[in-house]
């Protein structure tokens, strides 16, 4: 099971080394932890909600990292996303691309955040100290951020 | 049975028309997701406000992704919903 | 102290913590981890030596580290590097990039890692099962990867 | 004490020198980097053999890396040592 979304807290040691104990043929793995910021002084931000779409969001995810496995060597991958509610300093998301080298590791990363903030269908809602919900938009970079890859000459080994 | 499906909403789509989901018999007219979209917005002033500017809303059709021009021939289940802030 | 050199394993998972216990301005933190790979077949690798050059180790680290924050908004970095004799599958290097977004932290990542393997004083030994010792070579390749960030309109924030 | 360096070795180049450091004065027509090398290689055949390939050497002053022109004006501590292989 590489992809897990839950309520759950994640620790990047522990995922990391169920991913690379016993495999020498790993000689790189690359993580992304993604946690809830606090807001600024004039926007605080007390918790962060995440929703998401059962079962659409672990077939999405999957499909994302059958992707990059096709783009990549990569030995393997792990997604976990928590849902519900989080506070600031909270972790969100975690992704591991693990591979025989450092570039396919990165790059399968950064790739599977990009999906995964484009595509995976979930949605966050900040709520402040005075108990006001807003959900939060979309950003056009995220969108930028994933046309990048769509260009194969670049980015399929 | 045929012609039932389940309409799906998430995040402010769903506090917009206020509830998650329903099981609705679509009109035959009701070809494409855009169809559906055009219906639900006869359905009463809170389905009018969700999808008034329905252009930003995604939607699934059976958990997989589609375009507003896609057809719901078979389709068992549709969701509506902003655009996707994960990560 | 942000720059270890070390013949101690590491944990990614205590290393990220320290990184970003009560930091809610970290949204992103990307890590790298290096390990040694077995061999083939035809020519395992029975222990990777790990020799550096005390002092000049420390201060190039440092020196990369800084580079790294003048060119990336980051609230946070760490490198830690093992020395002395290593098994396959055992950790060689860690590189922590922690900012607010997560292209800030992965380029940094990215770039500690490049500029890492071509400029601090590091020497890498594989000894076979037959007690045979050989140097590694430097790989083009790595020099090619860090001179892509020599670019300052490219890569500059 | 003036014209005495310590010369600092790592990986190969140690190993085919024989030594780790050592405490050495340098002739006083050593303006450079590259004097050094060419002065070392007269030093016997295991100096010889290490320096025999000398552009793939790599070397550093007072712990910064310096190319083989650089002056050797003031330093106290020149290392020689094969392109690095960390990380």
């Amino acid at each position: 099971m590489t992809v897990s979304v839950q309520e759950a807290d994640f620790n990047v040691g522990d995922e990391t080394s169920r991913l690379t104990d016993g495999n020498t043929d790993i000689g790189a793995v690359v993580t992304f932890t993604g946690l809830v910021r606090g807001g600024t002084d004039t926007n605080p931000a007390a918790t962060m909600t995440l929703e998401h779409y059962p079962g659409m969001t672990e077939t999405e995810l999957e499909r994302i990292e059958a992707e990059a496995h096709d783009r990549w060597p990569l030995a393997a991958t792990r997604i976990v996303h928590r849902v519900g509610p989080l506070q600031p300093g909270e972790n969100i998301v975690l992704v591991i691309a693990a591979s025989r080298h450092r570039q396919a590791a990165f790059e399968a990363a950064a790739f599977l955040m990009d999906y995964l903030k484009t595509k995976a269908p979930f949605w966050k809602k900040e709520t402040d100290n005075a108990g006001q919900g807003a959900w939060v938009d979309a950003r056009e970079s995220d969108n930028i951020a994933t046309d990048r890859w769509q260009n194969p000459s670049k980015t399929r080994r | 049975m045929t012609g039932t499906v389940k309409l799906m909403y998430f995040a402010w789509v769903r506090e917009k028309v206020g509830m998650s989901s329903e099981d609705a018999q679509l009109p035959e007219t009701a070809k494409t997701v855009a169809d559906v979209m055009a219906w639900l917005k006869t359905r009463g002033p809170e389905f009018q406000a969700a999808f008034e500017n329905d252009t930003v809303i995604r939607t699934a059709i059976d958990q997989t992704h589609a375009q507003h021009d896609a057809t719901i021939l078979n389709a068992r289940e549709i969701a509506f919903f902003p655009p996707v802030t994960g990560g």
